[in-house]
């Protein structure tokens, strides 16, 4: 069959995952158009609701990139920061790095033989 | 800290030079030269030329000396296109 | 050992070359040093090249009888030289380009692309 | 760069035509003597920049034009280019004109001999283009980088 | 004259000749240079996919320079090839049709793109130069060809990457950056290769291969190729120039650049399969590899996640993805030795690994391409600053969700198909990292969330209120590779079947590649 990719443990085909996708997609719509009874449109509960503050401006409630996954490079800065402070960005440390995995290469190429 | 380990490793590539430089053959003494020896013999009655290496350069090798020629052009163009007016 | 000194004197070459692009400051020198490993690996082919006692490997008036040095290391060569020339030039250019904007050549300073 | 003493550009005036003529002599006798047409090349380009540094940049600007040496490397490579292409009914770079008894054509005397210059195919042709390519690259790039280090003393100055 | 026997060299002339005639009719008529590319490239294009189905039909294809024939690699009786040749099998035409198909469409996008700057002739010589070496270092048979092919794609980039150079700084910074790595790893191919020449007396590849006999020599110098090869492929802890040098190229050249980078990492696979195959200890090498592809792929990622800039990030993920090329092949190269493991799993891996090539010179090449057009219409590349655009760049949004989907091995797109073969076999060889390979393509897929709010969803700015759509060829150009990647994720089967496979065996075979040379022995 065209578009079926066999994998050694199985196969892969795009389309079979398309059709299955489109299935359960309109199963899934189906259900949901079945839908809750009390909701009703334009009324209070279309209604951002942040705690009881007022909504703020559209223009600022944008949040950039900065804070994006803060909370993940916050819980692994043992991690990140010999990691960032390992990229320099100076020339003689490109340099070095190489020297030092030719180094390496030619030990255990040597060593095992 | 830096500083030492990629001393280390220096020192370890330049002995590694060393290493190479005395396992190559002998200096002066050419062990295999099929090669060369085919040109030497047959350059002057392929192409003409007395000097080998010319020969070498421009008719056995020649489409090297298109990409060094090209290498020369292509830095040419780099510079002439770094030094250019900008939009100052 | 000591018949192989040419090849240890492009080891040398190469390993001051590597010396300086490790542990040199300037740019200027960092350039300096790329053109000492290409002058250690040109020697090395050239070097590979050589039979003891020949002659050029050119017919025109050449002196008759004796052995010629193998061609192709000089067509190598002559290859890779003009291909270092053409990486200098280039490397110089870029030097000019970044003192003009940085105003310096320390490498500790050319470091606006980092983390 | 400044322009230098009364002395040197004398000397030069008076050795600058001989180095170039020397360049040629290199590029037109690669196929018989030590030399070709990098080497060729780059003598002259040597002269270029003996010219450049006795008489400084700015001066020079006035008699050696970059747009010139810049149209010679292009067809410099282009005459390179072409004569490989033009070998392309057999193989690209075949040596079309060796042994064939047309310009450079005559075959050589096998073994040593005084050197004959109508000899080589397309090889003294190549050396020639390659010259010319190699001594308007090094012009080029000698006048580039003069002018560009005049911008960074500005700078520098500023 | 037989224009097919021709072909290859066709193929590398003419951008070549192009390249030389660009800067003369640059004299006359700026606007003519760009078209003038176009039509080289897509010259090339339409003779890369003849010599294509040529070789896939016929097998490999040689062509030697200056010879009485184009396919006399041995004149008079000779045991050994004295002329420098191309050699080309399925391997390196896939390659080259990478090649083909990227600079052809890079060309197409700096229509529109590069006409705000000046030098436009020199910037369009330097591209089909660029990609004359690519070319050059994928079909050369001759180890010191490849030498010089290497300098004149390392050589172009660096002109274009610091094309900027005359007015910022940064682009500066980036071509000294990565002409210094460049420059070192171009010497180190040239000491192996004297290496090599010093014992054997060839320069062919094929006839070395024939000859090499593991010495400590030659231990030396697959020490000194694999370093330097990964490090232009963009291997972690060699990597550090890839951010630097493709954020500050212009976003075309950014797009070739991927394709340059492959085109190294092609050398050392052919180095490691071709020149070497078993006469090295395919584990141990296979190990260094698979060590050199999890360490990219993981720290890649993970940088990627800290990034600001967009291309840096993107950057990041380009050498996270090598990683996945370089685990696939890798497991291939560490059960060369071992034919039941390499029919079992061993071959797979190796599909996968090839076969993700070329999917992520697609779709990085259309995440960089997006990324232009965004710097192309709001002048920045700080994610900070965007936001909102997809309100005014519909069609970019479109293809960024496209090429961001395709990275991060959503199905139904191609790299999920790529991805998929690497998983399952990588599994049978080592779980671990098989499941590191997921994790990271996890990461992926969050840090490409991350740009896509940051830069498309959120409120309309007031500062990008003049942004419009891009123009039409760089459109032309993105919709193409998402047609290509869809079309490539919808049959992943037809690729893999039809080129990617040929392109494994013909790694693995190493005694058909010195048989296309020396004849069969």
């Amino acid at each position: 069959m065209l578009g079926l990719l066999e994998t050694g443990s199985g196969f892969w085909s795009a389309i079979i995952w398309i059709v299955l996708v489109l299935v359960i997609g309109s199963i899934v719509i189906y259900i949901r158009n079945k839908g809750e009874d009390s909701y009703k449109k334009n009324t209070e509960q279309d209604k951002p609701f942040i705690s009881g503050n007022p909504e703020e401006s559209k223009e600022s409630s944008h949040l950039s990139a900065n804070h994006i996954y803060w909370g993940f490079t916050e819980a692994l800065k043992g991690y990140y920061n010999p990691l960032v402070k390992m990229h320099t960005g100076n020339i003689n440390d490109y340099s070095s790095w190489i020297i030092m995995l030719t180094v390496i290469i030619l030990i255990v190429i040597g060593v095992s033989g | 800290m830096k500083k030492i380990i990629f001393g280390i490793a220096f020192i370890i590539f330049f002995s590694f030079l060393i290493v190479s430089a005395v396992n190559m053959r002998t200096f002066g003494e050419p062990t295999i030269s099929e090669m060369d020896d085919y040109f030497i013999e047959n350059a002057q009655s392929e192409t003409g030329a007395n000097n080998v290496v010319t020969s070498i350069v421009f008719d056995y090798r020649g489409f090297d000396t298109l990409g060094e020629a090209t290498v020369l052009f292509t830095a040419v163009v780099g510079i002439v296109a770094l030094f250019r007016g900008g939009k100052k | 050992m000591i018949g192989n000194l040419p090849y240890i004197a492009v080891a040398i070459f190469i390993g001051l070359g590597i010396y300086t692009l490790m542990f040199k400051k300037n740019l200027i020198k960092i350039a300096i040093g790329v053109c000492l490993i290409e002058n250690g690996v040109n020697l090395f082919l050239i070097t590979l090249g050589y039979k003891k006692g020949a002659i050029a490997p050119i017919y025109t008036q050449a002196p008759s009888g004796q052995a010629m040095v193998l061609p192709t290391p000089q067509a190598l060569t002559l290859t890779s030289i003009v291909i270092g020339i053409a990486t200098t030039a280039l490397i110089l250019s870029v030097a000019m380009m970044i003192y003009k904007h940085y105003g310096t050549l320390d490498t500790d300073q050319v470091r606006r692309l980092r983390g | 760069m400044k322009e230098m003493s009364r002395i040197v550009k004398t000397v030069t005036n008076f050795v600058y035509g001989f180095i170039i003529i020397f360049g040629f002599y290199i590029i037109a006798h690669g196929h018989l003597t030590p030399g070709g047409g990098f080497q060729g090349g780059a003598v002259v380009g040597s002269a270029f920049a003996l010219l450049l540094v006795s008489y400084g940049s700015l001066n020079s600007n006035k008699f050696l034009k970059k747009d010139i040496f810049s149209l010679f490397e292009n067809f410099g490579l282009t005459l390179f280019i072409v004569l490989g292409f033009s070998g392309l009914g057999i193989t690209f770079f075949y040596n079309f004109l060796a042994n064939s008894g047309s310009w450079f054509g005559d075959a050589a005397v096998i073994g040593i001999n005084p050197g004959d210059m109508n000899t080589g195919g397309v090889i003294p042709l190549m050396n020639i283009a390659v010259g010319l390519e190699v001594l308007s690259a090094f012009g080029v790039i000698l006048l580039t980088m003069a002018r560009g280090a005049e911008f960074t003393k500005k700078k520098e100055n500023s | 004259m037989n224009l097919s026997n021709h072909i290859p060299i066709l193929i590398i002339a003419i951008p070549l000749l192009a390249a030389f005639l660009v800067p003369l009719i640059g004299r006359i008529n700026k606007k003519a240079t760009g078209i003038l590319t176009t039509l080289a490239l897509s010259v090339s294009l339409i003779f890369t996919i003849a010599l294509a189905v040529k070789i896939l039909t016929v097998g490999p294809q040689v062509y030697v320079f200056g010879a009485t024939s184009p396919s006399l690699t041995l004149p008079s009786g000779l045991k050994f090839p004295i002329r420098i040749m191309l050699q080309i099998d399925a391997m390196s035409i896939f390659m080259g049709l990478i090649t083909a198909v990227i600079s052809f469409f890079g060309a197409i996008y700096s229509l529109s793109f590069i006409k705000k700057y000046d030098g436009v002739d020199k910037y369009y010589s330097l591209l089909l130069l660029l990609t004359v070496g690519m070319f050059g270092m994928e079909f050369t048979g001759d180890i010191f060809n490849f030498f010089v092919f290497l300098e004149i794609a390392s050589i172009a980039s660096v002109a274009l990457i610091s094309f900027r150079g005359v007015d910022y700084g940064e682009p500066a910074e980036a071509g000294f950056k990565y002409m210094m790595v460049s420059s070192i790893s171009a010497l180190m191919v040239l000491f192996a290769v004297g290496i090599f020449y010093g014992q054997y007396d060839l320069l062919n590849f094929a006839a070395i291969a024939s000859m090499i006999k593991y010495s400590q020599l030659d231990k030396i110098a697959l020490g000194l190729l694999i370093p330097v090869l990964a490090m232009k492929a963009g291997a972690v802890p060699m990597h550090m120039w890839t951010p630097d040098a493709y954020s500050e190229a212009p976003a075309p050249i950014t797009m070739i650049l991927v394709a340059a980078s492959q085109a190294s990492l092609y050398a050392l696979f052919r180095i490691v399969f071709s020149l070497y195959n078993i006469s090295l200890n395919a584990l141990t090498v296979g190990w260094i590899i698979i060590i050199f592809g999890l360490l990219s792929m993981f720290i890649g990622v993970t940088m990627a996640i800290v990034q600001k800039d967009i291309k840096r990030l993107m950057a990041y993920h380009a050498v996270s993805q090598t990683g996945y090329m370089l685990l696939g092949v890798g497991v291939g190269l560490a059960v060369l030795a071992n034919p039941v493991a390499l029919q079992k799993y061993g071959i797979t891996a190796m599909e996968g690994g090839i076969f993700h090539i070329m999917n992520h010179a697609m779709y990085k090449g259309l995440l960089f391409l997006t990324a232009g057009a965004l710097f192309f219409r709001t002048g920045t590349r700080d994610l900070n600053k965007m936001g909102g655009l997809a309100h005014y760049m519909k069609y970019t949004t479109i293809f960024f969700i496209i090429g961001a989907a395709a990275i991060a091995g959503l199905p139904p797109f191609n790299g999920f198909a790529s991805k998929l073969l690497i998983y399952e076999s990588v599994y049978r060889f080592n779980p671990l990292l098989s499941i590191i390979a997921m994790v990271v393509s996890i990461l992926t897929l969050a840090s490409f969330v991350k740009v896509f709010h940051s830069a498309f969803l959120g409120p309309k700015l007031p500062q990008f209120k003049e942004v419009k759509e891009v123009p039409r060829s760089m459109v032309f150009a993105m919709a193409v590779l998402s047609c290509i990647i869809i079309f490539f994720g919808l049959f992943p089967d037809l690729i893999v079947k039809n080129l990617v496979h040929p392109a494994v065996m013909s790694l693995i075979e190493q005694l058909q590649y010195t048989g296309t040379v020396l004849g069969g022995m």
